[in-house]
């Protein structure tokens, strides 16, 4: 790691030379993970992916803050790098793309629906929204056991605030102050449906008041501006202050999924014009400039995740389907008849 | 059901409050939440004294949103506790269909067996209470299709008893329904002390030989009456009460039907699509040969809901009368 | 009625002495029909009856607002007052408590869910903020058809808020700038609910900007004040300029219910410590002092009101219940058989 | 279906699509509301193109909330408009079951007729097209048994618009359903100009004389094809397509099994209190001394929903050769 000698002044927040290459690393995995799916969709080898170009950011600065073994993740689809960034090994991702037996769900959801119990990370719906109400349970389950220290990350996009259980799940949360953050990764699409058709106000921090609680917005292609604003909220809940609504921006520079085609409802302009807010070239460059990395160090980097990625393709790929057979398993404790 | 040694005399409130009190006394992993469950101590006043007693953290007065609730406690469940929750009434249910069919229902399935969701949501539904269109619907055959989910819907106070304990030790969500006409109508002995009784286990409540007569809730209690009637007139039969919904037990039913080798199906719900066509379907499948006569259904019309005006009411419901005279040509038949 | 010589100037709103009288009118009415059904309940001639003492200033005030044959009101079911004021015979409230067959649901539902589709008095839900999609979708027909100059009421409670349908109805409107005013009548309660355990917010209107809309707070128990914050709400909807939400504050005198008992969970004193808020004295007093009224004319109206409900409430008793048959009538249009 | 003397061949999205269009273009009332119907043409494009030609206000791009999608189709409907509201993929019509079960299905009822609720729901199930978990499953048993609303399932291009047609003239709710796997997969002559078709019709697809299938959806496509396979084996299997699931066609099922003596019941959704279950239901009631064999449902398993990889897809869907051997076994029986 290089270290220079003087660093010019950049916030860094406390964040260490390893940490920032860290978060640097997490990016360019999921990067590499996300082009992957497209790529092996292009290639006819799996069905559907989805990608999370431009949420590089925030789920690198959100995963630095989170405490491994202590706080609880409650993701949605797009959070990836987020589970990478928690703990999760990388050959989920792939093990889900290929719905593979060894996948996290037995084959049974779509790719990047993780849940691994032991590292936190619960069970990904596909229902927007559905999850957090379950992410508020968790947080009262820590708070009613006392367990200070811990809190509840729970992330979802901006289209999913318009759901009533994402209210509902709000509201009691900040009723019994619990120690849990929400964190909006707010990419302006819901699919096709821009900001303005989905919400009359201009933030998605502006609902935090409606709920008694404090909103903060943060730049989501800074990935340590984010660890920072999710990080003090975090630290908020894990000190009995309560929750937070952290709007983190970004933009989804993909289509929603590889089923979508997203030249129908936005032009190639638009998405350019979003280019400068791509948290990887950002990062790169400023690790560059505040001599963090060097340019070969992250060349070799990408080469490194590169080989990763590619090693986990294949041993992915070559690994079995699950059984027909185990279609049945896992309906309830044991054997499952509905007529007995 | 055998009655130990010592047992208590209570109605059908009594047992559910009592269950639901000793499951906070012995494990302090147990949580109530729902509408007015604290200082009310609920609307039936079956949480009554739970809020002084256990705290503010573990009886949870809920904001006016049921989806929530049901989400807040599969949330509960997958971190370690013990949620019961309560609805306030079975047609507020609606909202939460989301949280119970797409998410309870389905955390152990998706996660492989990674997370497990030991909820327990109880709710009073059914008639003949003046509880008008909202307040007196049942709900058990929008459920009773999942995979994922079991519902019970005992209605003696030995069988609530059992089959809560059941509910709340079962590792994965539960639907616990209660017939409100029940809950002080019905009163009977309940053995002392900790006891369970296995979801998906039927009890024949009235033995008999010549009709099989399958009800659950409120119905068992008439269906018994109508029988005895019967039995007065030399007829047998042989009233099984369900108990659980889902699973449901062909045993105890097919049983009978090799018995008897006639079926009438009786329970307040709608017809069409109700519980009855099930248990109907599953006999036409592996008894056919067994009966003589047709099987009949004898169930709620197919209306949205019983009215508020007492004749409306009286319209819906099934009287004693109408079930002894279906029993009576049945076995006739 | 009496006309003062020197008039005390007092915040009328261009309320003309009839326009007052009217409203003190409706407020009586309310207050003794809602006697009368928990009266009828102690009895033992009715198995249920709700009460809405403590909304009647809300009610008489949002019902001048309302322009009868233009506007349409989307209330629930302690909006008798409502109901009442827009046009709705009083005959309909004791036909509902009786549960007669020429109660407007047909003795289906509870007392004091009422549906004029004549008057545009929407069809009430029991359950609880269902309704207001509906008055959304109302608007939305407004707007679509362009008929400027209309606008939708929807009412609901304090805890109604809660309710993810309501989140999902507010919101829809203020994408679409609808012309509704959304009127909360916080009574401080749902059943046994307070507000603290129902929003960590001080105020329903702090939920406005959430909306992105604006949010007008009025003291309830002063029918004018009311009348004044509804119809300039009112009145900006109909000119295209989008939603209100309205927050009227009043106290909920009595029990929910007659199932209710409030005695577990609220203490006399506490009531008590609200009567200052009763709107019908406190109005009484205000037309007396103005002389817009006076206390014989009250009194005689009083009398009046009274003779009038006893009058309704024999006439209704007299009525027959639906018949047994009709019970399957207007499940669909025509006949309906599941099984043809 | 007698076709017209003008028609054309078209695929289930056209026939989705153009009569949608027609309702846009000769009734003014009519609108769309959904997520993503407006410049994405819905996720399976077959709004494609009405944003531009109806306009915003007509073509409504819904923010994300099934309840609202519905609760507002509601209030449009009762205020005169003509909302065709669609959910996006089945399963994303839990969060609006409120909606739906308790409000659109109730409007008429609880008001007396006073209000009404013409409202159709659109919604895509069904599986076969690697839609994992949560975009494969099928909700018609959800919702089959709720007084007040109507289902109907076509599968063939020109049930699609003559059902599609009476849905929008319907004057109560009613919840359209459309097997995706049948969207590209299906194509068929379609009669020109304004039809419908009565909902709660079934139609013989397929006649014979020694088994009756009774099925909907992809799976009457396989039941024909496994028929026709059979007949070239000399065995004659009468194919009837429900359609419609609520109301659903006694008389055409009844005629069938006195014919045929003979029932067998397919259906993809899970079979434990499936459509199945009231079809055998009614028929061990009204028809049983007519039945030589007991009546026999082949159906989706028991498990929550067909996963993602491949072999659960399989291990859930029924193949057209299963469906050829179980009648084969019942027409030997
Ligand atoms: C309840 C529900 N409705 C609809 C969908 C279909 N759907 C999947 S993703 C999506 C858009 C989500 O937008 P947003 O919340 O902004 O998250 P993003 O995908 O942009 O990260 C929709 C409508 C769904 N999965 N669940
Ligand atoms: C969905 C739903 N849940 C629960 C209930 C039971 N319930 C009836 S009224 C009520 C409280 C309503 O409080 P609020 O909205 O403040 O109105 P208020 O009665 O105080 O005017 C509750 C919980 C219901 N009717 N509907
Ligand atoms: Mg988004
Ligand atoms: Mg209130």
């Amino acid at each position: 790691m290089a270290k220079a000698i003087t660093k010019p002044a950049f916030e860094r927040h406390g964040l260490k030379d390893d940490q920032l290459s860290w978060m640097m690393r997490n990016m360019l995995l999921q990067r590499m993970l996300d082009n992957r799916g497209f790529q092996l969709n292009r290639q006819g080898k799996i069905p559907f992916a989805t990608g999370s170009e431009g949420h590089e950011g925030i789920h690198a600065g959100a995963a630095l803050a989170f405490e491994r073994g202590r706080d609880i993740l409650v993701p949605y689809y797009r959070d990836i790098g987020l589970c990478l960034g928690v703990g999760m090994d990388p050959i989920h991702a792939l093990l889900s793309m290929f719905a593979r037996g060894d996948d996290v769900s037995g084959g049974r959801q779509f790719p990047n629906h993780y849940s691994h119990h032991s590292l936190g990370i619960l069970s990904i719906s596909s229902i927007i929204a559905a999850h957090c109400p379950h992410a508020v349970g968790a947080a009262y389950a820590m708070k009613l056991r006392g367990e200070a220290g811990r809190a509840v990350l729970c992330t979802f996009g901006d289209g999913s605030t318009s759901s009533g259980e994402w209210h509902e799940a709000v509201n009691f949360a900040a009723v019994h102050r619990l120690p849990i953050v929400f964190l909006c990764e707010n990419n302006e699409w819901a699919i096709s449906t821009p900001r303005s058709k989905q919400m009359a106000c201009e933030r998605i921090i502006d609902k935090a008041p409606g709920y008694g609680l404090p909103g903060v917005r943060v730049d989501g292609s800074d990935p340590i501006a984010t660890y920072a604003v999710v990080k003090e909220a975090l630290d908020r809940a894990r000190t009995g202050g309560g929750p937070t609504l952290v709007e983190a921006m970004c933009y989804r520079f993909l289509s929603h999924t590889t089923d979508d085609d997203d030249r129908t409802y936005r032009t190639r302009d638009e998405i350019e014009s979003h280019r400068h807010q791509d948290p990887v070239p950002i990062f790169e460059k400023l690790l560059i400039e505040h001599a963090v990395m060097t340019s070969d160090e992250i060349s070799q980097m990408k080469k490194d995740i590169l080989a990763l990625v590619n090693d986990l393709t294949d041993r992915a790929e070559a690994l079995p389907f699950p059984a027909g057979s185990d279609l049945d398993k896992h309906v309830v404790e044991g054997a499952y008849e509905p007529w007995q | 059901m055998a009655i130990a040694a010592e047992s208590t005399v209570m109605n059908n409130v009594e047992a559910v409050r009592s269950t639901l009190y000793e499951a906070l006394k012995t494990d302090e992993r147990t949580v109530i939440l729902g509408e007015d469950v604290g200082a009310r101590g609920n609307v039936f006043l079956i949480t009554k004294g739970f809020l002084e007693e256990f705290g503010e953290s573990r009886i949870i007065d809920t904001p006016l949103a049921e989806a929530s609730i049901i989400g807040v406690a599969i949330g509960m469940a997958m971190e370690g506790l013990r949620p019961i929750a309560e609805i306030q009434f079975a047609e507020f249910i609606y909202p939460a269909f989301n949280q119970i069919v797409g998410e309870a229902a389905k955390t152990r399935y998706r996660s492989n067996g990674d997370y497990t969701c030991p909820l327990v949501i109880r709710t009073p539904y059914g008639g003949g209470v003046r509880g008008a269109l909202s307040h007196s619907v049942s709900i058990e055959a929008l459920f009773y299709h999942v995979p994922g989910l079991k519902i019970v819907a005992p209605s003696f106070p030995a069988d609530i008893k059992g089959l809560l304990n059941a509910a709340i030790d079962d590792p994965d969500p539960v639907l616990f329904l209660e017939h409100k006409k029940t809950y002080r109508m019905v009163k009977g002995e309940v053995p002392s002390g900790h006891y369970t009784i296995p979801i998906g286990k039927a009890e024949i409540k009235h033995p008999g030989d010549k009709l099989t007569v399958v009800s659950y809730g409120l119905y068992v209690h008439q269906a018994i009456e109508a029988a005895k009637t019967l039995a007065a007139d030399g007829m047998s039969v042989e009233v099984i009460d369900l108990r659980s919904i889902r699973p449901m037990d062909r045993t105890t039913i097919l049983a009978s039907v090799r018995k008897t080798h006639k079926l009438l199906i009786v329970h307040e719900d709608n017809k069409f699509g109700g519980v009855g066509a099930e248990i109907a379907a599953m006999v036409a499948e592996d008894a056919f040969f067994e009966l003589d006569a047709p099987i009949r259904r004898l169930c709620g019309p197919d209306v949205p809901a019983m009215g508020y005006a007492a004749p409306l009411e009286e319209a819906f419901m099934i009287s004693t009368t109408r079930m002894a005279e279906a029993m009576r040509e049945m076995v006739r038949f």
